[in-house]
């Protein structure tokens, strides 16, 4: 065993540093961070855009994709890299879509779908918005009835979709539609790219918990979308959403998001007093932090071990799924526990001279609500580790 | 031994789950949340008219007389509803002070307001010590001529934007022990000197900052005696703790019942998700909390009535409601799942209380700190 | 709402108290109270004999029974008051086995059965052992498999039973068996009672994790019961069964001994000192503290609250299973948290000088593990909420 | 990076595992338990023919000089097969503190037989301070001629019945702060004023109460300086914190396999009870812990490889397995139901042992408290 990155590692982990921490600077001010504040205004959008331009200039944006579509054929460990690089710096040059999308057409494309659209994701030009759920299609996705019907050299797609991230802001939808109505399971789904801007696409806010907007609802009425633009087969849908679930998912972004969120609540226990005392002398404040500290390296720990693994077996299933559950369950865990260590301060809103640390942790003790649910609950992930890590029987 | 509630109890906890359901829709909640008032001055005057504003007043003052038992009945409902606005803040709060500590002529005059409706107190104790010990009491108030001058900084003060008095703590005595310094006065707000800027929380319970620069308060305004506040305020304290876990409870049933309902209807992979084991054990786990939950809450306000010592029983309480509470939404929003997440969905009203309600009066840290100062540990 | 209790309750209490006050202090020198130790050496069976004998003497094995049969046409409030005061002073004046037949006879039995078994057992003359559970039968107890045939006046009984705690020391036996084979549920079983010498019973031992022996296996080989030994009526088994596990459940017992538990951990934490300083004031382990005493004081008014229920209608089932699950569930984390704060003395075994407590914690961090399992396991109590509380629906 | 096993670490972990299945059945474990000795030494004598006892110990004297890793890849099997016997005394506890600290002619003299498996050895450090602090040694070693007398009481000392040497840690400066006064003495139990006194504990792991009475101990026997003990102490504390933890994840394997494979076969109400979400559920949660428990001792003993400083990685882990490995015997119980309670079935073993490891070289709250002070809280 060895722990140590490569010499090649550790160099490009500088560069990412370096980077990001200058990214940082350019943050608006009420920026705190996380997957879904991009989506909530105008400024944070702007923010977003253009870190995710600065990045793609670099050529971060597909890094293990073969380099004839603009990668650079490196290992889920530099994905990783990176993840933690601009998680622990908040600078917003992730897209979730992106990588779903591309590990989809990577595993199922045609050469002439790659070649289409690989090179213009990895210049950072497209933001997909996706349409997987639907109201009755939550945990059982399959089970999903959005239709879509050949119609010439075009299907026309009608149904709708649901928890569809920043469709308000996109510029394209991937979208899985039931292209075999005699069959209600995983097979007859067909995978589609989609400009945002066709006819028939509307799109509805759909608020937070918080009244942020990020959700959307996304109706399709006669939407007519090419045959050219279908990933994989026609009715093998399912195998393209699955390998756009895999990509790198040991949560190493997030954990070095949730690191600099305690190095955030560390500091203020330490300058914040109560009864005179700093909160980080406080018996309780010190074991809850320590524990928490605990916690994250054990995600930590795990995470370089899932990475490693699907840089061997990308279809590797149970760890991703334990790293998911784990540290979605722990950004639950730490935003409330943040909160109640804040006292009267934690519940205060970003805006107010007494709202600390910018509110940051009663903003995340709603998000993160969406985590443990978005991408397969906990209790699902449950099921996959029970199913396939352990072989238990599942009940019909 | 009678662990039912009365006729009496019964009847007004039914009426109250009736009246909100008919007059106050989880929409009509959400609006007021953004509301720059915070309440429905209409609805106010129908919860006066139904007496619920006078119910634990003195019947000498036009109220009913009832106990913290049926004050718990209808902040249950209340609780139920999300009702928002000054109740907790008159009624609980304010009303028990003036009660305990003023003049006959401060009772005459203010608690047959407050039991019509007309009077509306807010409680400022709380400073950016953010605590609710007297040590945390900051703000000082120095006799001159024939006023008090006050000089503070009051915070996380509910409803003091639409309050006609504040009840201000301050310490009149800077060199004794911080629990023998204390004193009351009844504020104007409009007061030269006070500013009141409204503070946005998870809960958009309305909130504020209330500043007091030499502010000055006539020398009638001194609620009891000069420096002997904190033992009226140790009980008020107390009562607002167990009022709170009764709104909590409140919030608990209703989480329950949705979260089970919504079980039951919501088919995934050919069943309703409450058919799969795991679901059926969040929420029988749920259940029992909630459960527990209200007994401890009735067995405190009981205490409370008797007037049987009970810091235990009330920090006890706290600590099982904050914790029940904060599990049942937090467990309701991933059964409902990603609608749960939403603003259109109720949960998040009770979720975001949630977060709150264990923080105020006790949180469960210091809670369990009172538990152990009972055990002498 | 009234909390207190009436005048002839605390008469009675005080009674109880006084008596069982001077029963503990003839306790075996090792004694350590529970359930299972009875069984466990000779000298605590005596002093288990010693003291059913005493309490019967009293009238206090049927508190609640009709007169007519020794009872005294008590509520399950005195019930409860009864089993907190021997339990709180570990005085084994409680037969559970008792409880679960007088139940099962008192709701079905016949007035001859009544007649025949009653007295005899309010006056403390007869021990039982339960013959339920079977290899293949646990949590599914009536998949059972035991037969009993009818042959004139008997019935001939073959098959297996587990879980038969101190079925070494009883004098006879309660059996459930299958007499009608062609139902595999709860239809076709009947309930007999049987003198333990009879031919035909062979007696296993089977020791607990600790060594001790507590539990047997019972093989039943042509066994011959006289059919008026029959409770209720033949193939309607379950039903007595049900009700015999339908007496007072509040768990106030159990919740007394836990207070007592807690009242010597607390001494012990006050006395001993770690690291110059007394454990009690460590703030971990005084927080510890102040949550099991949260925790206790839950499950005690929810003890009240059931019995209170039980009192009106013994046919509640939620509640009392929420007691049995919430009290046995506490018991576990209180004797384990009691080890560890004990550090390293908390594992030693009573014995040794050095063992403190007489070990009673290293003891109960392995005999409650059976609680949680036996009678109805958490899961079994948290599925009957979820049905018979919530109504939530039940997967076939 | 490379995050496997070397192939020699694989091939370690496979061997040992095929050992123990074939020469350990639990059955024997049980018996031995109760006996007094409490080990095989037919099976310490095969251990050490496949050089187990010089695993660690440089080649210089007869070892095969391998290191922290590769010793947690054999701890892990000894755990998982419940290895009674001397063999974490000797080789994780004596052995080092004999590397670290002893004499040229100490080690030449004692090594070689450890890595023979001649020579048996127990740390006495322990007393009835119960910590594992320098401040809880209250053992007396006074310089008086050629040699020390000793005078003490050593508790929870693991297999000192049956060692050839204790290594006593003892004062030798009253007067310093605590860490500057401790020194080791190499101790012929048979000596004059020793007795050895069985402690029973939950694990069944013979223990022993060692008193002291005016021990005399020839100068000669001391190891290293004088005073000048506790950094080294330091050290083997931090390597046997994480030993114990490799132990501890191969108990926890066994307890998530066995449990899972009982759920598969057990079937109440017409399915294996594996099926139903809720047990699928806990043997989640539990392959979780194992796995991480797992990750976690690896680095951990790369980084004490490395000579990296690593105490926030031996707190942290040792937090992490400790909490693991008791849910995952407490729930492993549960799952078997009833037969898990038995003392016939083997899971007790792991239970009992996961009490006792827990408490071993940093429980969880002292690990805690370790993390704390590294985060400088």
């Amino acid at each position: 065993m060895d722990f140590n990155l490569t010499t090649e590692q550790k160099a490009l982990k500088a560069e990412f540093d370096e980077f990001f921490k200058e990214e940082e600077k350019r943050a608006p001010e009420n920026w705190i961070g996380g997957f879904e504040t991009r989506f909530e205004n105008d400024e944070n959008w702007e923010y977003y855009r253009s870190c995710i331009d600065n990045a793609a200039k670099k050529g971060w944006l597909s890094l293990p994709w073969p380099k004839q579509y603009g990668g650079r054929e490196l290992s889920y460990i530099e994905q990783a890299l990176f993840a933690q690089s601009a998680e622990y710096h908040r600078v917003p040059a992730i897209d979730v879509h992106l990588s779903i999308v591309s590990a989809g057409i990577l595993a199922f494309g045609s050469d002439e779908i790659k070649n289409e659209w690989l090179p213009r994701m990895s210049k950072g030009e497209i933001d997909f918005a996706q349409c997987w759920s639907e109201p009755n299609a939550g945990s059982d996705l399959a089970s999903l009835t959005t239709k879509a019907v050949e119609d010439g050299d075009d299907y026309i797609i009608n149904g709708q979709k649901i928890w569809t991230t920043g469709a308000h802001r996109a510029n394209h939808l991937f979208i899985v539609a039931r292209t075999n109505p005699d069959v209600k399971n995983t097979k007859g789904l067909t995978y589609f790219l989609c400009d945002i801007n066709l006819p028939g696409i509307e799109i509805r806010r759909l608020d937070y918990m918080n009244r942020a907007h990020v959700y959307n609802e996304v109706f399709f009425d006669d939407l007519r979308v090419p045959k050219k633009n279908i990933v994989g087969d026609v009715n093998n849908g399912w195998y393209v959403t699955m390998a756009g679930a895999n990509f790198e998912r040991s949560g190493a972004g997030g954990i070095a998001a949730m690191q600099r969120d305690m190095e955030d609540l560390v500091q203020f226990c330490k300058e914040h007093t109560r009864n005179g005392q700093a909160l980080s002398k406080d018996p309780m404040v010190r074991r809850k932090l320590a524990q928490i500290t605990v916690e994250i390296e054990k995600a930590r720990q795990w995470a370089y071990w899932v990475s490693w693994q699907q840089s061997a077996d990308p279809w590797a299933f149970s760890e991703p799924s334990a790293a998911k559950y784990f540290m979605t369950e722990l950004l639950v865990h730490l935003s409330n526990t943040a909160v109640e260590i804040m006292g009267l301060y934690g519940t205060l809103k970003q805006g107010s001279k007494w709202a600390l640390l910018k509110g940051k942790f009663e903003s995340m003790c709603q998000a993160t609500l969406g985590f443990t649910i978005a991408g397969g609950s906990s209790e699902t992930q449950k099921n996959i580790i029970a199913w396939m890590g352990l072989g238990l029987p599942r009940m019909k | 031994m009678d662990l039912e509630l009365t006729e009496e109890q019964q009847l007004l906890k039914n009426s109250a789950r009736d009246f909100f359901e008919k007059e106050l829709p989880k929409e009509t909640v959400k609006e007021l949340e953004v509301d720059e008032l915070g309440y429905s001055t209409e609805l106010w005057k129908k919860m006066a008219e139904l007496g619920w504003c006078g119910l634990t007043i003195p019947e000498q003052y036009e109220g009913a007389e009832f106990g913290m038992q049926e004050l718990v009945m209808l902040l249950d409902e209340m609780g139920r509803a999300c009702l928002p606005g000054p109740f907790f803040s008159t009624i609980v709060l304010g009303a028990p002070i003036i009660m305990a500590a003023a003049s006959e002529e401060q009772k005459s005059e203010l608690l047959p307001k407050v039991a019509s409706g007309d009077l509306i107190l807010a409680l400022a104790l709380t400073e950016p010590s953010a605590t609710y010990d007297p040590a945390g009491v900051n703000t000082s108030a120095i006799f001159d001529k024939d006023s008090y001058v006050l000089n503070g900084t009051k915070l996380f003060i509910h409803d003091a934007h639409c309050a006609d008095y504040l009840i201000c703590v301050a310490k009149t005595k800077v060199w004794s022990k911080p629990e023998e310094g204390i004193s009351l006065f009844l504020v104007d707000p409009k007061s030269p000197g006070i500013t009141i800027t409204p503070l946005e929380s998870i809960a958009d319970d309305h909130q504020n900052e209330v500043s007091l620069e030499n502010v000055k308060v006539p020398a009638a305004n001194l609620i009891g005696k000069e420096g002997q506040a904190w033992p009226v305020m140790k009980r008020v304290l107390q009562e607002a703790a167990i009022a709170k876990c009764a709104e909590m409870i409140g919030g608990c049933d209703w989480t329950v019942e949705t979260s089970a309902a919504y079980a039951k209807e919501r088919v995934q992979y050919g069943h309703p998700i409450g058919a799969y084991g795991s679901i059926q054990h969040y929420l029988a786990d749920m259940w029992i909390e909630a459960g527990m939950a209200r007994r401890m809450t009735y067995y405190a306000a009981w205490c409370l009535d008797q007037g049987i010592p009970c810091t235990m029983e009330v920090a006890t309480t706290k600590t099982c409601v904050n914790e029940a509470y904060k599990h049942c939404t937090r467990m309701g929003v991933q059964i409902l799942g990603g609608i749960g997440t939403t603003h259109d969905h109720d949960i998040g009203l009770f979720y975001r209380r949630s977060r709150q309600a264990a923080l105020l009066f006790g949180d469960t840290e210091d809670s369990l700190n009172k538990v152990a100062e009972e055990m002498s540990l």
